[in-house]
């Protein structure tokens, strides 16, 4: 195993902008190794999935992670969800080691986080109806009868939905309705933390931003913590507080959002938001910061700065060294030499 | 690929291995051999004696070992009906069921590729509607009915063909349709489904786009992609195929193996009934491994992923 | 592939030719489980009532009245509507109380099979590794053995009889719902739903009765009634070889091998019993095919 | 008012700037899926026109029938899709009076296509080279001079800058990531420098940084082979990064089509201004996004009169009664399907300052 230039990196000790500190993940790192007929008898370098990645999420925040297909950023959900064993590093939800709770502590874990994923048709079990698919998080708790149908009509009219759609099956309902009701299985436990992996990205755009809507709104009255998982900026950067830019299972820069889209410092994150396309035709002529190749194999990850065979403006140093992940200002975080 | 290609190559000798030893605990159930060697009037201490000589009185993983190490050497033991090694006796049927065997699958195969891909490049028409009926008809008619049948009609009332035995081409036609008929007729249907799935992907539509005649998307882009779950059941076909020969040859009085292997049961010849269903077995294990490099020849992904 | 290419500019467009006469009836067969459901329930009423409806005693031999054809041929009587065979025996009685094997043997294997094989494929899919490699080789050995070849080894080891058929056909059938079965769960073990749940807390019990059960049912519903033919003609073959239900048991497949001898001059003998089999499979391919079409909703749109 | 004789039929010139002669010219297009629940509606009375060089954006969402259209075009509907009515005139030939071996003649020489699904898009078990050199071994009148097939491959694939395209003729798309399929998809959809290209969302699958060079990579071909584009996308961020002209769809209809300028700075239906002001944008924060209330439409089930009604804020009673016919918008081949805007297109006139013939993006 190649030894980490950086373990445990500094944390990003950012003051809290609504609360205190509710997640917190240092160091965290998932390889895959491959398994079956293909690895017999071979050692093959592990896909580094995510290498060694640290920043907290403030409790009341709404935290989003971009990255390009690659990135490593729904692994990095499973990992937080506790559906997937970190190869090393830790997290820790209310100062509790997630991948060390047992028991009644990993009972009240699985209370306080759930997860909206990012297509509904594959999010919602198609051969059960709605009251019991909102209703799973609590039936595994044990609640049973009355109790629970009432959690689950009240959770329904939440999320805009009438809450005769109980009785209803998921394929009743239109794309849109449908990411209500995964809306309203994450919330109906009560939990502290969701994380929404991509949770518009499978919708028409007309639906979009009643979405966002919704999820804004159930943050404020419900007191809820995002951790918002994207690969459109456009849409993190309207949802979120903060953001972090993931490039090949790293984090190359973390920032409050309007900061990260006034002045972005790493030229990932510079380039990801030159190329999206803005839509006003006067702008078409803007110069685009070009990007050459394509992301390289996360199993054989580039030396030093893992951006630099396709960053501008790399110089030398940047195939040697990998950047230090330093503080720039207040709460601006970046891993890069020429920043 | 290479790789792939041992691997393969072990996983079939280990299930020949397994089918070896299936093979002997089955004939240990049947009961004591020696009982069927020696007179009536046998006393018990001649049992015991007889039994020493055989190796009977091993513990059986040893007697295993042993079977195994002569079987490998493709000593089975002796015939107990004709005295001849076992082996011999097998051997000398396996050219006719070849015979037929391959006859079969060539007809399944004249039949059920050409059939499937017209049914399914017409779906709904007429054509369509006779390869499915056939498909579905082939499938529920059972193998000793549809020889039986034939005989009947095409051997008894017309007398066409002889109604057994082996000898030229038309000793061969009847049997080798019957053995043929359930396989083209599931193949036929794997082969139209197969082909509906690829017809309606995104790549047959880029061929299409790209101005191709028709027969060209057919062929070489629907046809090509189609064949990779038709070649992966084959394997399993030929397998039911040589299975079914028992039967098809009992019926048409073929002397091949089939035939013996029921003569055999029928006298208790257990020497006989184990080579042969050994070597059945290993040939039908070999012809899965077979398909498997057809199947590398069609679908570059496993040629290359798993190397 | 033609009927894509239609385009009309301000003139009538015909896709398909108008569907022809000709196949409104095979159309009305793949609609309606008609032919499925008359056989099966033929057959079931068969084996329950066997005794209420058979006109005659199978069992009674009555020589003088030998190789009787049909009520409909030339010779025959209504006494014997289906004839009588070679030792004067009913063939519709015969025929009646033969069913009682084909419904025996059908229910027993293909529940256990499909029991079995759902059961093992389901774990091996979703726990994967170990469990599933042990498993998975044990489907592929099965596989590989040429069911029919070994059915005739095993039977001719044991004692001949209903118990032994049904274990040997269920020897021999389990894997290929293990096989399919593993196949669906490993697609929908990487469903978002199976991972809620498993982020909501649920254990491994839950999540295969609440999520995979019902996700496979269908497939395996499927499979068990295109698996009834394979079973029919299995336990056939076996009982034509002599190998499987003996006498006095009545099966179709042991009447069949009897009546062969008699082919040239009873030409009934060999083709009822054979048509009664060709029929109940064919009702089970034809039930499975509809039962297919009409669960999987992707399929009947495009139909 | 203007004299009316100058003004053509709605749709039947194209609303973007510039006087290149006209290529394709689709007019009142019907398609219909024919179901067991009887014909859907998928793209019901679609007209535009496209010129030699210009890109149109088909914009829409999921149903909307952007994709159905494009396939119509190509003679490629899906089954149980059928085109009922309608011209289609490309290159002024009428292609519903062509054979299938004219329009195969067609298909590949002069028309391309480039579908959405890099990953399905190319047959897995062919190699790459074999795929695009399909297109010269069945076109040997469009190969370019001097070329032989395999020189024709290497150039296409140098011009859509496949990396050391020599040596990957040999390989098999499995060894290509998506951005590069999807290059491959358009060196097929170019090679022998067609007139028309049809992209059906070629970069909805792709990640922004590769979408942004696929989009380069459309422009700079249509600037050197002077190709038009036929661009499906749900995505008005791209359109207005590359289109010169814009149809939005909604549930079958046309329901506004003009230059692009005008329907980012003018829209009038109100679903395209909807649209417009509900896309999540970067630069200000908003704490609650605009957004369009209800849901798209079942095709199978469309209410009477205008699709959008139901959710349309600017509603009045003859958009539930009746379908509004196409109302001409400016002076070129542009029009809006809506009673509102009619009135508010009055208003606007009134009041407008037009800017001669606006940017012509080139």
């Amino acid at each position: 195993m190649v030894a980490s230039t950086r373990r445990g990196d500094a944390p990003p000790a950012v003051a809290p902008r609504r609360g205190d500190v509710i997640l917190r993940i240092r160091g965290l790192k998932k390889h895959f190794q491959a398994h079956g007929i293909a690895a017999l008898g071979r050692r093959r370098p592990p896909i580094r999935a995510v290498d060694g990645v640290s920043f907290d999420i403030h409790r009341g925040e709404n935290f989003g992670l971009v990255g390009e297909s690659g990135s490593g950023k729904t692994t990095i959900a499973k990992l937080v969800l506790r559906l997937d064993t970190p190869t090393e590093g830790e997290i820790r939800f209310e100062d509790a080691d997630v991948h060390a709770l047992s028991g009644r502590a990993l009972n009240a874990f699985r209370k306080a986080t759930h997860v909206v994923f990012q297509d509904p048709n594959s999010s919602l079990s198609p051969r059960m109806r709605v009251r019991d698919i909102v209703g799973e998080p609590l039936a595994v708790q044990g609640v049973r009868g009355k109790a629970l149908a009432d959690r689950v009509a009240e959770v329904l009219s939440l999320v805009g939905l009438n809450p005769q759609a109980a009785e209803r099956y998921p394929h009743e309902f239109s794309g849109g309705q449908r990411q209500r009701i995964a809306v309203a299985r994450a919330i109906v436990a009560e939990p502290q933390l969701i994380v929404l992996d991509e949770p518009v990205s499978a919708l028409d755009v007309s639906i979009r931003a009643q979405i966002l809507n919704l999820l804004r709104d159930l943050q404020d009255r419900l007191h809820l913590t995002y951790l918002t998982i994207a690969h459109d900026l456009a849409v993190v950067y309207q949802a979120c507080d903060r953001i972090g830019v993931m490039y090949l299972g790293r984090l190359v820069e973390l920032a409050p959002s309007e900061e990260l889209y006034r002045d972005p410092a790493h030229p990932y994150a510079k380039i990801l938001l030159s190329a999206i396309p803005k839509p006003d035709p006067k702008l078409r002529h803007a110069e685009r910061l070009p990007l050459t190749g394509e992301i390289p194999s996360p199993a054989a990850p580039p030396p030093g700065c893992r951006f630099h065979p396709r960053c501008p403006i790399a110089v030398e140093r940047c195939s040697v060294d990998e950047p230090e992940w330093r503080e720039l200002r207040s709460g601006h975080w970046v891993a890069c030499h020429l920043a | 690929m290479r790789r792939y290609l041992l691997l393969r190559l072990l996983q079939s000798l280990l299930t020949i291995l397994l089918v070896v030893m299936v093979v002997f605990l089955i004939a240990r159930i049947a009961g004591d051999p020696v009982t069927l060697l020696v007179t009536f009037d046998a006393s018990q201490s001649d049992i015991n004696r007889l039994k020493q000589e055989l190796g009977l009185a091993d513990p059986l993983p040893q007697q295993f070992v042993r079977f195994l190490t002569d079987a490998a050497r493709g000593d089975f033991g002796i015939s107990f009906r004709t005295n001849r090694p076992a082996m011999q006796e097998v051997l000398s049927r396996v050219p006719a069921s070849a015979q037929l065997a391959g006859f079969a699958l060539l007809i399944s195969l004249a039949i059920s590729i050409p059939l499937g891909v017209l049914a399914a490049v017409t779906r709904g028409s007429l054509v369509d509607v006779i390869a499915r009926f056939f498909a579905l008809v082939g499938q529920a008619a059972p193998n000793f009915w549809v020889g039986l049948m034939l005989i009947f009609l095409f051997s008894v009332r017309f007398g066409w063909f002889p109604t057994g035995g082996r000898g030229g081409l038309d000793h061969m036609f009847l049997p080798a349709l019957t053995l043929g008929t359930s396989a083209s007729a599931s193949l036929t249907r794997l082969t139209r489904s197969a082909m509906l799935d690829v017809i309606n992907s995104d790549f047959v539509t880029m061929a299409r786009a790209k101005g191709l005649p028709r027969r060209t998307v057919i062929f070489k882009h629907a046809l090509r992609n189609a064949l990779i779950p038709v070649v992966t059941i084959l394997g399993v076909r030929v397998g039911v195929l040589i299975s079914g020969s028992v039967i098809v040859e009992t019926i048409f009085a073929w002397p091949g193996v089939g035939r013996l292997i029921i003569q055999a049961i029928n006298v208790s010849d257990f020497p006989v009934v184990q080579a042969a269903i050994t070597l059945t077995a290993t040939s039908i294990v070999l012809a899965n491994f077979l398909t498997d490099i057809v199947y590398m020849f069609i679908d570059p992904r496993i040629r290359y992923v798993r190397s | 592939m033609s009927s894509t290419e239609v385009l009309g500019a301000r003139r009538p467009v015909v896709l398909r030719r108008a569907p022809s006469p000709w196949l409104a009836p095979w159309r009305f067969v793949r609609r309606y489980p008609l032919f499925p459901a008359i056989i099966w329930g033929a057959v079931i009423v068969f084996a329950i009532a066997s005794p209420l409806i058979a006109p005659a005693d199978p069992f009674r031999q009555v020589l003088t009245d030998r190789l009787q054809p049909p009520a409909w041929s030339e010779g025959g009587s209504m006494k014997h509507v289906l004839g009588t065979d070679h030792l004067g025996r009913d063939v519709f009685s015969r025929i009646v109380y033969g069913s009682r094997v084909t419904v025996t043997v059908v229910l027993l294997t293909v529940t256990a099979s499909a029991a079995t094989g759902t059961f093992v494929g389901m774990l091996a899919g979703y726990f994967g590794g170990t469990v599933d490699a042990l498993l998975m080789r044990a489907v592929d050995f099965q596989i590989a053995l040429p069911a029919l070849l070994f059915g005739v080894m095993l039977s001719s080891v044991l004692e001949p009889g209903l118990r032994n058929v049904v274990v040997i056909i269920v020897l021999f059938t389990w894997a290929s719902f293990a096989r399919l079965v593993r196949a669906e769960v490993l697609s929908l073990r990487e469903r978002d739903y199976v991972l809620l749940a498993r982020a909501a807390g649920a254990g491994w019990v839950r999540i295969f009765v609440k999520h995979l059960f019902p996700g496979v049912l269908n497939t395996v519903m499927v499979l068990a009634t295109l698996e009834v033919s394979v079973v029919i003609i299995f336990e056939s073959s076996l009982s034509f070889l002599g190998l499987g239900i003996v006498p006095p048991t009545v099966s179709w497949g042991a009447m069949l091998a009897e009546g062969r001898e008699y082919m040239s001059v009873a030409w009934w003998l060999v083709t009822i019993p054979g048509l009664a089999i060709f029929s109940v499979a064919l009702a089970g391919n034809l039930f499975g095919d509809w039962l297919r079409d009409t669960l999987d909703p992707h399929l009947r749109r495009s139909a | 008012m203007q004299a009316p004789q100058t003004r053509p039929e709605p749709g039947t010139r194209s609303p973007a700037a510039g006087d290149s002669e006209v290529l394709l010219s689709v007019r009142h297009l019907r398609t219909h899926f024919f179901t067991r629940e009887g014909a859907v509606p998928a793209v019901d009375d679609v007209t535009f026109t496209v010129r030699r060089g210009e890109i149109l954006g088909i914009v829409g969402e999921s149903g909307s029938g952007k994709s159905v259209t494009a396939r119509s075009i190509m003679r490629l509907v899906p089954l149980p899709g059928r085109i009922v009515d309608g011209d289609v005139l490309f290159r002024d030939e009428d292609l519903a009076a062509l054979s299938q071996g004219e329009m195969q003649r067609l298909r590949g020489a002069h028309m391309g296509m480039v579908l959405q699904e890099p990953m399905t898009s190319l047959n897995p078990v062919l190699t790459i080279g074999n795929q695009v050199g399909e297109l010269f071994v069945y076109h040997p009148e469009r190969t370019p001079q001097g070329f032989s097939v395999r020189g024709a491959v290497l150039d296409i694939l140098n011009r859509v800058r496949i990396p050391d395209a020599a040596r990957r003729l040999i390989e098999y798309p499995m060894h290509f990531s998506g951005g590069m399929r999807q290059r491959v998809s358009i060196a097929m959809a170019t090679g022998c420098r067609p007139e028309l290209i049809i992209a059906d969302e070629p970069t909805t699958a792709l990640d922004v940084t590769i979408q942004a060079q696929v989009l380069e990579l459309l422009l700079e071909l249509r600037n050197t082979l002077g190709v038009s584009v036929l661009f499906i996308t749900h995505d008005l961020g791209v359109v207005a990064q590359i289109c010169d002209s814009v149809a939005v769809m909604y549930a079958g209809k046309i329901v506004e089509y003009n230059d692009v300028e005008s329907i980012f700075d003018r829209p009038r239906h109100p679903y395209t201004r909807a649209l417009l002001r509900s896309l999540p944008q970067l630069g200000t924060r908003m704490a609650r996004l605009p957004s369009i209330e209800g849901q798209p439409p079942d095709l199978g089930a469309l209410p009477p009169g205008c699709a959008f009604a139901p959710r349309c804020p600017s509603v009045v009673d003859a958009c539930r009664a009746q379908v509004p016919e196409p109302t001409p918008l400016g002076e070129r081949g542009g029009y809006v399907r809506c009673f509102v805007a009619d009135d508010e297109l009055q208003a606007d006139r009134a009041a407008a300052t037009r800017s001669g013939g606006g940017g012509d993006g080139r």
